[in-house]
């Protein structure tokens, strides 16, 4: 009575992919832009199209973080404030020798880095709710930015953002070919490493997982310093696309990051998901949001249309899998 | 004594030197780190005269709800003058008449209160920002032209009246075309956002009325990106959009809301408790930047912070003749 | 333990509430060495006005974090406290100078929030959504409506109802009260208490015959009520409306309830623990001010003091294991 | 016999995404008769009785109560029709008190709110007679699991059932509170309810069972009275075979090494408490429910914090400070709980096999798809989990759940096994497969803890027995003395006068 290949691991089934959230909110991309051509000239151009891959790779890189985070069964409301630290942190750490600007991001990065670890330090060790700890970080960080806000910027742009902000590289912008390198390498670890399988354990079952030997406090130390991380990130490549960083810059990715997330079909309480579904549903965050601006309503109207369209899309990508 | 009090408020009964409250809505902003900077340097001014003691400064996080409360406290620690930035145009009318009812000297500036029980309202005019703003658009394109406007935040009284106050000329140029509108924090990115989105779904603009903030520099930064030729834009004295003005050549104008408002109403609360009278609403010119004076401004630039507003210079001779106007 | 009297042997309703305090005597103790403080720095606060006033400060939280948390006992979350919350404001600001009058906005205010939230509640549960983003998309549309009917603040409440609730009258806290008896009274019949388990184990509790589903969309539609009827205060506090007031009590919403030990997966808290936690986000504002805190300092401290009320007994344990 | 059944499922079947688990099944419940429902794990005894609650509709045959049969059975439905299930996983609601569990869907109500009053009378009355003397207003999370067991009886009770559905009551209950049940049960068949009782334990149905039904792979083999059937037959009935014996030949272990030696052991309920593990034996830990086995295995574990005067593991002079420390020291552990402590039940069976590798790999190595897929399918035939495995193992049955949770240890091959109930809810053949996979690990030089609240088990499998009893060990037990009733004595604290010590 062995099992063969096929009962043990059935086969890959076309029919699957139906069922796949990740593969169904891409869909539901392709169709809100066909439908969007069609209905504003413009909006379908190549251009355009680019543009909203541009202002996804920014709300994706968060969304990374978020991502390992939520699976791990966690939430992180301070990544809108580590982009903000980041944007207008790179030219304050800028030094005179400095010319590439290389060093200021990356002592950024290690800084938004260093963030993270002090949240995952409080979620593992201190065992402090995520959304407390993260939400108290945020406000911690504000106070950080009334510090540093307004301190007078040597150069806000040094040849390594302004590439990240606006070369192109065979017609593809810089940021969204940072995004696709981070992504693979954020979806390889994640599904293929023993690394990203303890943190899909951490979210099913924290309790289990630490009885089976996954040191329950060290992966949500890292997971959390991946979330500094990608934000950190973000930060950088956002000042680098709006040639300069001000004080709430980072405020619209919180929501937007946590959109994604789940828009992609990952489970809030955490313990499965994948980033492939982010990705999807980073773009058609920017694509509502687009869409809504060149409708011409009332504010309230644009506002009611925005959360109905989030509504229908949901409806179209699937529901939540029944639990426990 | 009652009698020698002239102001709104003020009853005469407090002596220097004194407390100031600041009931700030948010201080992280740049624009308000700005301001609470010509707060400090006129108290230290006043210090000096020792008209006042101390500063003591409340940061609502944004939240009307908290600045209530924030003023309750100020109440209760019986300050002498609260200076406030109003998070909503009605919600602190009730706690700021209870103040003012204590004796306190209440000044209110840049986001105003629908209320008269405070000593002095001190602003630009939100609507004749509007108005001036759309007048020159519109005399720029020669009254045919189709444009975008630009909007603060939903909902909010500053937005809505320099929206408001744009309505009479816009409708007295019917060859104005306005081919849509967008409200947006007054920030760069999200202005730049949107306006790359309109500028795809619309492919001829003559003219941007953007009524405040970063929202024009966001706007040239979209028109840019896409290499789209500059059209005549309307704006404030951000830094970061002075200076894209002069680097892309603009067709512009700009006004502002001078950060020496939160200065001038720290003064202003003092001649106001020393018994001065006040007028119950200074207006404060608009001052315009154009191309004739931009580049005074320029100059002075690496003053200010690089995501920061370069206002207008200021001192207490100014004050007097602004508070001796009627 | 048979020999006692068949009266007292049947007293469950008081241990059972004392049992549930249990996990909380931290945080209680941490907010009330702030209320202690708070009354140090500002000895007016013992007076009836004093309380009065503070009260009124703290009410809409305190109701916002009540309706949080009866969301996350179901295992259940809204983002759209806040824009409930400034819908509630917007329509009482509209409707009682009008021929409705005060009854009839109280009435409209508790409606529209009822059916809000069963609404919210019936799509996200018989659906099968994700409650966050619903929620979230519940939050745009809400305050999208809000934003339609005041596009800017204005509106009016009448000057008497405004006196009554927040003029120098105990109201706001006999109305607290009144919310926490009502809560308690709710989780004494079988459709609160199920709250708990249609939050924890909502498989077992469907098969022992709790109606699940219909225990969470109260739910919704109850937290709808709280969050409309803390809107309708506010507007009652400030005298008018703002179509924007509430945006920030979504996430202290959130972080009161997580504050007070209430869970994010469903059937783990308290509501006394919500309370407690809105509490001591309030409290702590004026004791910062009292203080004499920088901006710069307050938005430390304040990350420092939330941590730490909620790190406290995990320090204290550690502490002591190691004595 | 003219009685009408209370309930009867008639020709029934059901499947899940195309598989079928019942096929054609019928069943008749009568009034006084204590009808046993056998089967190997995943026979579908559990959906059976999901399909006599209302838990699930059947996709064909009909159910008829009283004679009268129904279109469409609701959970509330049922209740009303008096009849009330002790489910296999258990449905508690932790942070509720025991009362207010024991009422949770049935509650006494004054003026529309919960009588507390009538409320206590009552659940105190359902837990006399279940034997729980806890205090009502105890939070249920706060309980062992045998005690939430019994709270879960109490539950069924409350609601004075005409029909009690019992599946795998006894699972996690020790000998002493299975005999309280045992009671319990006949004073109910006395009394005339209808009783459905599911268990692994043979004897158990061979001493309180009238009748018996038998499933196979989602078919009746039998329906039968129990009379004139003997514990053979009825595993002939499951299994469809001959039986052997359930437990493997003991053989003296040769030359025992000490592999673990604490003294001075304290930890959560324990209290100064001196064990030596020797390699190549099976240490059994009996004792009533909660005296303190489960926080010995975890304070060993390092998942408790403990201390203790001398330890020594495998070498090391200290306890091991973390679960990761211990896997490396070389234990593992197996959890009683295997819904909250041992499985991902939203994960795959394949994944959970392979989570101890995912704790202790180095953490950004690609992983070896292939190889992982084939140590699962190794270790799943190895323990005859059937089918698919890339199945949620929630989608399992709770004995097949039980062979995932100890098949995740063996690619590792520790040298300490610690095991929590291994055989709980596990089907005679899996515990026959099981005893003889743990006596081979002690042959080969393993030490193996068992803590079980099935007495046999540790009579015949053990060379030692540590009886707990509050906290500390009331006996340690040698082989030649091991019996039943010297255990339970033992964890009774009726010690022998010619006590062993
Ligand atoms: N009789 C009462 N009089 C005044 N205040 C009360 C009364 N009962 C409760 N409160 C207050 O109301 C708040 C909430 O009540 P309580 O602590 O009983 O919550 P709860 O809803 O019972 O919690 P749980 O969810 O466990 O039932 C607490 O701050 C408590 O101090
Ligand atoms: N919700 C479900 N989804 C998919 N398959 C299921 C589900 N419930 C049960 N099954 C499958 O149905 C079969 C019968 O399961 P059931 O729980 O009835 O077995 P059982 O006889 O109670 O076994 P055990 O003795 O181990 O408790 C199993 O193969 C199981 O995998
Ligand atoms: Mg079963
Ligand atoms: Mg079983």
């Amino acid at each position: 009575m062995n099992g063969t290949e096929d009962t043990r691991f059935p086969r890959w089934r076309a029919a699957s992919l139906l069922r796949n959230r990740a593969f169904l909110t891409v869909l539901i991309v392709a169709l809100v832009w066909i439908v969007a051509a069609f209905a504003k000239p413009g909006f379908g151009s190549y251009g355009h199209l680019r543009y909203l891959l541009e202002l996804a790779a920014v709300i994706g890189l968060v969304a990374i973080g978020q991502t390992y985070v939520v699976i791990a069964g966690g939430i992180d409301l301070s990544v809108g404030a580590i982009v903000t630290v980041s944007a207008v942190g790179v030219p304050l750490v800028a030094l005179s020798g400095d010319s590439s600007g290389a060093f200021a991001v990356i002592a950024i990065l290690a800084a938004a880095t260093g963030i993270g670890l002090l949240n995952g330090l409080g979620v593992a060790y201190l065992r402090i709710h995520p959304m407390i700890m993260t939400l108290a970080m945020a406000t911690f960080l504000q106070g950080v930015l009334i510090l540093i806000a307004g301190g007078t910027a040597i150069s806000a742009q040094n040849p390594l953002l302004a590439w990240l902000g606006n070369a192109r590289i065979i017609g593809i912008p810089a940021g969204v070919i940072l995004w696709t390198i981070v992504s693979a390498a954020a979806l390889a670890v994640l599904h293929a490493t023993p690394f990203g399988a303890r943190l899909f354990a951490l979210g099913a079952n924290p309790l289990a997982s630490a009885l089976s030997g996954v040191n329950v406090q060290r992966t949500t130390m890292a997971v959390y310093a991946v979330s500094g991380l990608t934000a950190g990130l973000a930060g950088v490549l956002v000042l680098g696309m709006n040639g300069q960083g001000y004080v709430g810059i980072g405020d619209p990715y919180l929501l937007a990051s946590i959109a994604a997330v789940v828009l992609g079909g990952t489970s809030i309480l955490g313990g499965s998901g994948s980033y492939a579904g982010t990705i999807p549903g980073a773009i058609l965050l920017v694509t509502i949001t687009a869409l809504i601006t060149v409708v011409n309503a009332s504010a309230g109207w644009r506002s009611i249309l925005f959360g109905s369209l989030i509504l229908l899309l949901l409806l179209l990508s699937g529901r939540e899998s029944q639990r426990r | 004594s009652e009698a020698d009090a002239a102001a709104k408020c003020i009853k005469g009964d407090r002596k220097a030197p004194y407390t100031l409250g600041w009931a700030n809505i948010y201080s992280v902003p740049t624009w308000m780190k700005q301001t609470e900077g010509t707060i400090a340097a006129e108290v230290e001014e006043l210090k000096k005269q020792g008209l006042v003691d101390k500063l003591v400064i409340t940061d609502a996080q944004g939240d009307a709800n908290v600045q209530i409360q924030q003023i309750q406290s100020m109440i209760d620690a019986d300050v002498d003058a609260i200076l406030l930035i109003a998070g909503s145009s009605t919600a602190p009318a009730r706690v700021i008449a209870d103040a003012c009812a204590k004796g306190i000297a209440i000044i209110n500036f840049d986001s105003l209160v629908d209320t008269d029980q405070v000593t002095a309202k001190i602003n630009t005019d939100s609507n004749e920002w509007g108005d001036t703003a759309a007048k020159w658009l519109i005399n720029e394109l020669g009254g045919k032209g189709k444009i975008l406007v630009l909007n603060g935040p939903a909902g909010i009284s500053v937005s809505d009246d320099r929206r408001k106050g744009a309505n009479a000329a816009l409708a007295a140029n019917p060859g104005i075309e306005i081919l849509a509108e967008t409200n947006t924090a007054y920030n760069v990115a999200p202005a730049q956002e949107a306006v790359t989105s309109l500028l795809f779904a619309h492919p001829e603009i003559d003219g941007i009325l953007s009524l405040g903030g970063a929202l024009s520099a966001g706007a040239i930064l979209a028109m840019d990106k896409q290499g789209r030729p500059m059209v005549p834009i309307t704006g404030e004295n951000a830094r970061q959009f002075l200076e894209l003005w002069k680097d892309k050549s603009l067709k512009s104008w700009a006004t502002m809301q001078p950060n020496w408002l939160g200065g001038f109403a720290a003064y202003t609360a003092v001649q106001a408790l020393e018994g001065k009278d006040v007028p119950a609403f200074v207006k404060v010119p608009l001052p315009v930047i154009d191309n004739s004076n931009i580049d005074g401004y320029l100059a002075r630039a690496k003053d200010f912070p690089a995501d920061g507003y370069i206002f207008s210079p200021y001192d207490e001779k100014l004050f007097g003749e602004l508070l001796a106007a009627k | 333990m048979s020999n006692l009297a068949p009266t007292h042997e049947d007293r469950l309703y008081w241990p059972v509430q004392r049992q549930r305090n249990r996990s909380l005597y931290g945080l209680f103790v941490v907010v009330a060495a702030f209320v202690a403080l708070y009354a140090y720095l500002f000895p007016g606060l013992l007076s009836v006005a004093g309380i009065s006033k503070f009260a009124q400060s703290w009410l809409p939280l305190a109701l916002v974090s009540m309706a949080q948390a009866i969301l996350m006992l179901t295992g259940g979350i809204s983002l759209a406290i806040g824009a409930t919350v400034s819908l509630g404001a917007v329509i009482a600001a509209t409707t009682m100078m009008g021929p409705l009058g005060v009854p009839g906005g109280i009435a409209a205010v508790a409606f529209s929030g009822l059916g809000i939230g069963a609404l919210c509640g019936v799509i996200a549960i018989r659906l099968r959504l994700p409650a966050i983003i619903v929620t979230l998309a519940a939050s745009f549309i809400i305050a999208g409506l809000a934003l339609l009917i005041l596009p800017r603040p204005g509106g009016a409440i009448p000057g008497w109802f405004s006196d009554l609730l927040a003029g120098n009258t105990p109201a706001a806290l006999i109305l607290l009260i009144l919310a926490a008896l009502l809560w308690k009274l709710y989780l004494a019949t079988p459709l609160g208490l199920s709250l708990y388990a249609a939050g924890e184990n909502p498989v077992g509790a469907y098969r022992a015959g709790v109606p699940v589903d219909t225990a969470r969309i109260a739910a919704y539609a109850l937290s709808g009520l709280l969050s409309t009827l803390a809107g309708l205060f506010i507007a009652a506090q400030t005298g008018s409306g703002d179509p924007v007031i509430g945006n920030a009590f979504t996430l202290n919403s959130i972080a009161a309830a997580v504050l007070g030990g209430v869970g994010f997966l469903g059937g783990r808290g308290t509501m006394r623990g919500a309370i407690a936690g809105s509490l001591l986000l309030s409290v702590m504002i004026n004791v910062m001010f009292f203080l004499g805190f920088p901006p710069v300092a307050q938005y430390v401290a304040q990350g420092l003091i939330i941590i730490g009320a909620v790190a406290l007994p995990e320090i204290t344990r550690r502490f002591r294991r190691a004595r | 016999m003219t009685l009408q059944p209370i309930i009867a499922a008639r020709g029934v079947s059901r499947s899940f995404f195309g598989n079928p688990v019942l096929q054609d099944v019928s069943i008749a419940l009568l009034p006084g008769r204590i009808h046993a429902l056998l089967g190997e794990n995943g026979a579908g005894k559990s959906t059976l009785i999901n399909l006599l609650s209302g838990a699930l509709a059947p996709d064909g045959g009909e159910i008829a109560i009283d004679g009268k049969v129904l279109r469409k059975l609701t959970p509330s439905e049922a209740r009303r029709a008096g009849i009330a299930v002790v489910q296999q996983e258990l449905s508690l609601t932790s942070e509720l008190s025991i009362a207010e569990n024991i009422g949770l869907g049935a509650f006494p109500r004054r003026f529309g709110l919960v009588d507390y009053a009538t409320l206590a009378r009552k659940a105190r009355a359902v837990c006399a007679l279940v034997g729980l003397d806890e205090n009502l207003s105890t939070p249920v999370g706060d309980l062992p699991l045998g005690r939430r067991q019994m709270v879960e009886i109490a539950k069924a009770l409350f609601r004075e059932p005409r029909v009690l559905v019992l599946d795998e009551p006894t699972s996690s209950l020790s000998a002493h509170e299975a005999d309280t049940l045992t009671k319990l049960l006949h004073r109910l068949r006395q009394a005339g309810t209808a009783i459905l009782y599911i268990s692994h334990r043979l004897n158990e149905v061979m001493r309180l069972c009238d009748y018996v039904t038998v499933l196979k792979d989602g078919k009746v083999t039998a329906d039968r009275s129990l009379q004139g059937v003997d514990a053979a037959g009825l595993v002939r009935l499951m299994v469809g075979r001959d039986p052997g014996d359930l437990f493997p030949k003991w053989t003296p272990g040769k030359d025992c090494p000490t592999i673990v030696s604490v003294a001075g052991f304290s930890c959560g309920l324990l209290r100064d408490i001196d064990l030596d593990i020797r390699r190549g034996e099976i240490l059994g830990i009996g004792g009533l429910v909660g005296q303190g086995q489960e926080d010995l295995l975890l304070g060993l574990y390092g998942a408790l914090p403990a201390s203790a005067r001398q330890a020594a593991f495998n070498g090391t002079q200290s306890l091991p400070a973390s679960v990761s420390k211990a896997n490396a020291l070389g234990l593992a552990y197996v959890p009683a709980d295997r819904k909250r402590e041992g499985l991902h039940l939203i994960h795959s069976i394949a994944w959970n096999m392979m989570l101890p590798h995912f704790g202790h790999a180095s953490p950004l190595r690609l992983r070896d798809r292939a190889g992982e897929r084939e140590l699962a399918r190794q270790l799943a035939d190895r323990l005859s989990i059937k089918g698919d495995l890339t199945r949620q193992v929630q989608a399992l049955s709770g004995g097949n759940q039980q062979k995932v949770a100890l098949a995740k240890w063996m690619p590792s091959d520790p040298p300490i096994l610690l095991l929590n109930d291994p055989t709980r809810g596990v089907d005679v053949e899996t515990k026959r497969e099981i005893y003889v996979l743990l006596r081979r690990f002690a042959a080969e030089g393993k030490a193996i803890v068992l803590s079980s609240s099935d007495t046999p088990e540790l009579v015949h499998l053990c060379d030692r027995v540590a009886v707990m009893r509050e906290g500390g060990i009331a006996r340690m037990i040698e082989h030649r003395e091991l019996s039943e009733e010297a255990i339970v004595a033992a964890a009774m604290g009726a010690e022998p006068a010619r006590s062993a010590a």
